[in-house]
């Protein structure tokens, strides 16, 4: 089978596939990108906590008119996973009004994104409905 | 000398719309000259040049002089997204607030149309060829479309919908009637880049972007310049009566960027530098929402404006829904809100928004607004937005004499 | 709390060089963070913030803030070509003048390093297949080379050849002299990015890039970023003792524009805005040019120090060429200039050179640049000049504490 | 023949190849380019003058390294032309800090610079020693 990477470096694959952050050890603030401080006590030491793969739907937009290269429609969303809000793209459902909820439960599911020319794949994530 | 007295002496926006014979410096130079003319005044009496413009090479502001009159003046080219009018505009106060000139021009210029959806990139999005760790998040492809969306209309759907979910009472009927009412407010326009009264069928049967925003209920990409000249009240004394009479007292001049929160990472907080700057404001002016004759706020999209009616704390929290289906909102209602058809229908050319809302405003306390006239408006509020993020609001005031 | 007391209470730079594994938001946020520490003071003591960048993608102020703290404080980016960082700093201060706000801070950063020729496109210049006259001057091709030059080498190779004419006593030597000075300053600056000394034959034999300027007597493309904190008088006095001791007097900040003259059309008149600009900052300052202990100014090329001499009124007119064969302008002379190196071997990251150049002279009043220290410096100057075009001036004094 | 077009709009072709200018009539102030109004003062009424054909080399650089596609080397040059500044590019000349020298006397020479697909010439022009 072909190496297999995350498509994003706060994507942990294997077993138990989890989103994790960097977590500001003064204030608590949770980052999912490498910061030079914390933006919100100016602290500058983090560290990694594994985000819950469970979560609540806050926000969402189907996407049907994008930059050329993306696919459409797609379903945009904000996911509250235990108090840490999460940025994806839902999977594993009809982009349609009529089957995307505010307040529905959703889990994250792991998405394929295809290899590159050595053959990796790149093992993006999603939501799917719970 | 220092002064704390703010006046808008001559403000001007161009038509907002097509305008494929002229540059962003013919757009910019035409808005200047009839500001200063409004202001009755010339380059001579100008001490500081504040010049806004994204989409350009850079260096607008010293474009700008070279056709208007090159005296010398310290120029300042800024730029704040969708905030850049309001910001080039408040550089120029503060220019004249620390005493350093007693007048200042401000000018916001953009060519768009024609430009398609912003914020997505504009260039395709094609993968590596073999997958490499890209930027902060350590990526090995474009995140667009893959982990939510990059694009204007998807990120202010989500705030809209975010605004239900806490709130409820928001639906895609109850936004498509938001631009319902701002394209209805546009046919007294002649200044709007379309100014064609929309049913709410058309508007929700229009083409889809990004649900629940369909095209009309998205800011246009257009063309167009606004210019502001402002002055000291202490120079405002020397100059005639009908300027005097004409000039718009500046009560509140505030810029605000997003403090940090839980989510602002993973989806912009346009909401609480809008609720900061709207405290300071209306602090600095000593009104509250209830005196303010109209409001030009900041629709980029339909979603945007509802939660707007709460942070500019036009209605009790949470109350934004309520609020507009009382017809509040309407140019006939309580707190006429975007009586110039708003960024969906006048058109959304982003560093000269921010001046154009104020010119706007400034047109109706002057009482020379024709036929969309809200009439005995007295004081007023401009309010924009840029993701990134910063918040510009002006609170204005007709004169007393 | 208006104010005309200002002080620059912390300022730091970045090695300048290459930094391939930095962007541009940890090379600003490592200056900044380093200005906040060199002051005393953290983010939830500043109340604005500026930020001038011009190669990357806008809005670097709001960036910065997410990676040094995100606290909703207005933000204004600027920009000005070569004179960004200085106006980034007179935005900060003219918000303090205008008593917004009593602390702000300014950032310039920029990422060159392999950036190749500035101001000459850096796309290929190919003629279209039918000839349609564009723009302003209806040309049907790339004027470039064909119409004289547009890159940066051969402009300022101009104006000092104009000066050469005009006064006489230029020479190809001459300015070769001038570039050997600042590279020999340079050994003594363990930040520049270049820090090797160069014979004069090295400098003549070196690449000629646009004649009387090679390769050496150029700007060097870097990475690199400079932050400084400004405060009140009335805030510094609150402060601890040892920061009013290394605060530095801002006597003078001064922005100016190129008014028109008849040449300005075809060659950069980059003169008269420096001129004016020195006026203004000697009598704002109550100083002049032989109270001046040390001057770092814009050396883009050789062939604009020789004029600049001249523009600050450091020697009589005409009589640059006379003042640096003196010897005046060596770090042992009567007016040591650019003692860093300047540009010519410091680097030149653009948006950070007017930052930088005040941090320079900051250090010297400061008594704290080691092997370089001009002794006993009380008073200095820093000049930055942006073509299109801007010129900025700030004098500085040390503490009398 | 085939059709021939000036380079720029500024430059006339016919028997007595020149250069024009807007002079603005309220101060006298020349631009090649087309004004909105007059950085000098402000006023919007421009006239078309003639320029000299002849001047003397106020500037220059012989420059060697260009952006692609920029035919290196060239010699940049400001010359006054009895008053009014021009820039060019010299012709007809070594470029060689031998060959060209400040104060020396040029005029106005014509450069073609080739067809276009329709077989449009397009001329362009430059300053040569007089």
């Amino acid at each position: 089978m072909s190496k297999q990477i995350p498509f994003v470096d706060y994507l942990v694959l294997g077993d138990k596939p989890h989103l994790v952050a960097n977590e500001c050890t003064g204030c608590g603030a949770r980052f999912f990108d490498r910061r030079n401080a914390c933006a919100s006590c100016f602290g500058t030491l983090f560290k990694k906590v594994d985000i819950v793969t469970e979560g609540e739907l806050r926000a969402f937009s189907i996407v049907t008119f994008a930059a050329p290269g993306v696919k459409v429609p797609f379903v945009s969303a904000i996911v509250d996973c235990g108090g840490t809000s999460v940025r994806c793209t839902l999977t594993n459902v009809e982009p349609s009004p009529e089957h995307v909820k505010l307040g529905m439960k959703v889990r994250l599911a792991l998405v394929p994104v295809g290899a590159d020319d050595e053959g990796t794949e790149a093992i993006n994530y999603g939501f799917e409905p719970a | 000398m220092a002064s704390d007295d703010i006046w808008i002496l001559g403000i001007k926006m161009t038509k907002f719309g097509k305008h494929p014979d002229k540059d962003i410096v013919d757009l910019a130079s035409e808005a200047a000259m009839a500001a200063l003319a409004d202001g009755g005044v010339t380059m001579k009496d100008i001490g500081i040049l504040a010049a806004g413009n994204l989409m350009g090479g850079g260096g607008v502001g010293q474009q700008i002089q070279k056709q208007i009159g090159q005296t010398g003046i310290p120029v300042y080219n800024v730029s704040n997204a969708c905030a850049t009018g309001a910001t080039a505009l408040r550089t120029a106060i503060m220019a004249v607030k620390a005493g350093e000139v007693d007048m200042g021009l401000a000018v916001g210029v953009e060519k768009l149309a024609g430009a398609g959806l912003l914020g997505a990139g504009g260039k395709a999005k094609s993968d590596k060829k073999v997958y490499e760790p890209k930027g902060r998040y350590g990526a090995v492809g474009s995140v667009d479309g893959r982990i939510g969306t990059d694009s204007m209309p998807g990120v202010f759907a989500q705030v809209g919908m975010e605004y239900g979910h806490k709130y409820g009472g928001a639906s895609f009927e109850l936004f498509a009637k938001i631009s319902e009412k701002n394209h209805a407010h546009s046919t007294l326009n002649p200044l709007a880049a379309y100014t064609k009264r929309m049913t709410l069928e058309e508007i929700m049967n229009d083409v889809m972007i990004a649900y629940p925003n369909t095209r009309s209920m998205c800011s246009a990409n257009c063309d167009g310049a606004a210019a502001a000249v402002v002055v000291s009240g202490a120079k405002l004394k020397t100059l005639s009566l009908e300027q005097q009479r004409r000039a718009i007292k500046v009560k509140a001049s505030v810029l605000t960027t997003d403090p940090w929160q839980e989510a602002c990472q993973v989806l912009p907080d346009v909401n609480t530098l809008t609720k900061n700057a709207a405290r300071i404001a209306y602090e600095q002016a000593g009104v509250g929402p209830n005196d303010l004759d109209l409001v030009e706020l900041h629709d980029c999209f339909a979603t945007a404006e509802l939660v707007h009616y709460d942070n500019l704390g036009l209605c009790e929290e949470g109350g934004a829904a309520d609020f507009f289906m009382s017809g509040a909102s309407w140019r006939d209602g309580k707190t006429p809100v975007n009586v110039s058809g708003g960024l969906e229908s006048k058109g959304h050319p982003i560093a000269a928004t921010g001046i154009a809302n104020i010119w706007e405003v400034c047109h109706h306390l002057r009482g020379e607004a024709g036929d969309r006239q809200i009439e005995g408006a007295k004081v007023g509020l401009a309010h924009v937005i840029g993701l990134g993020s910063a918040c510009g609001i002006h609170i204005l005031e007709k004169s007393g004499l």
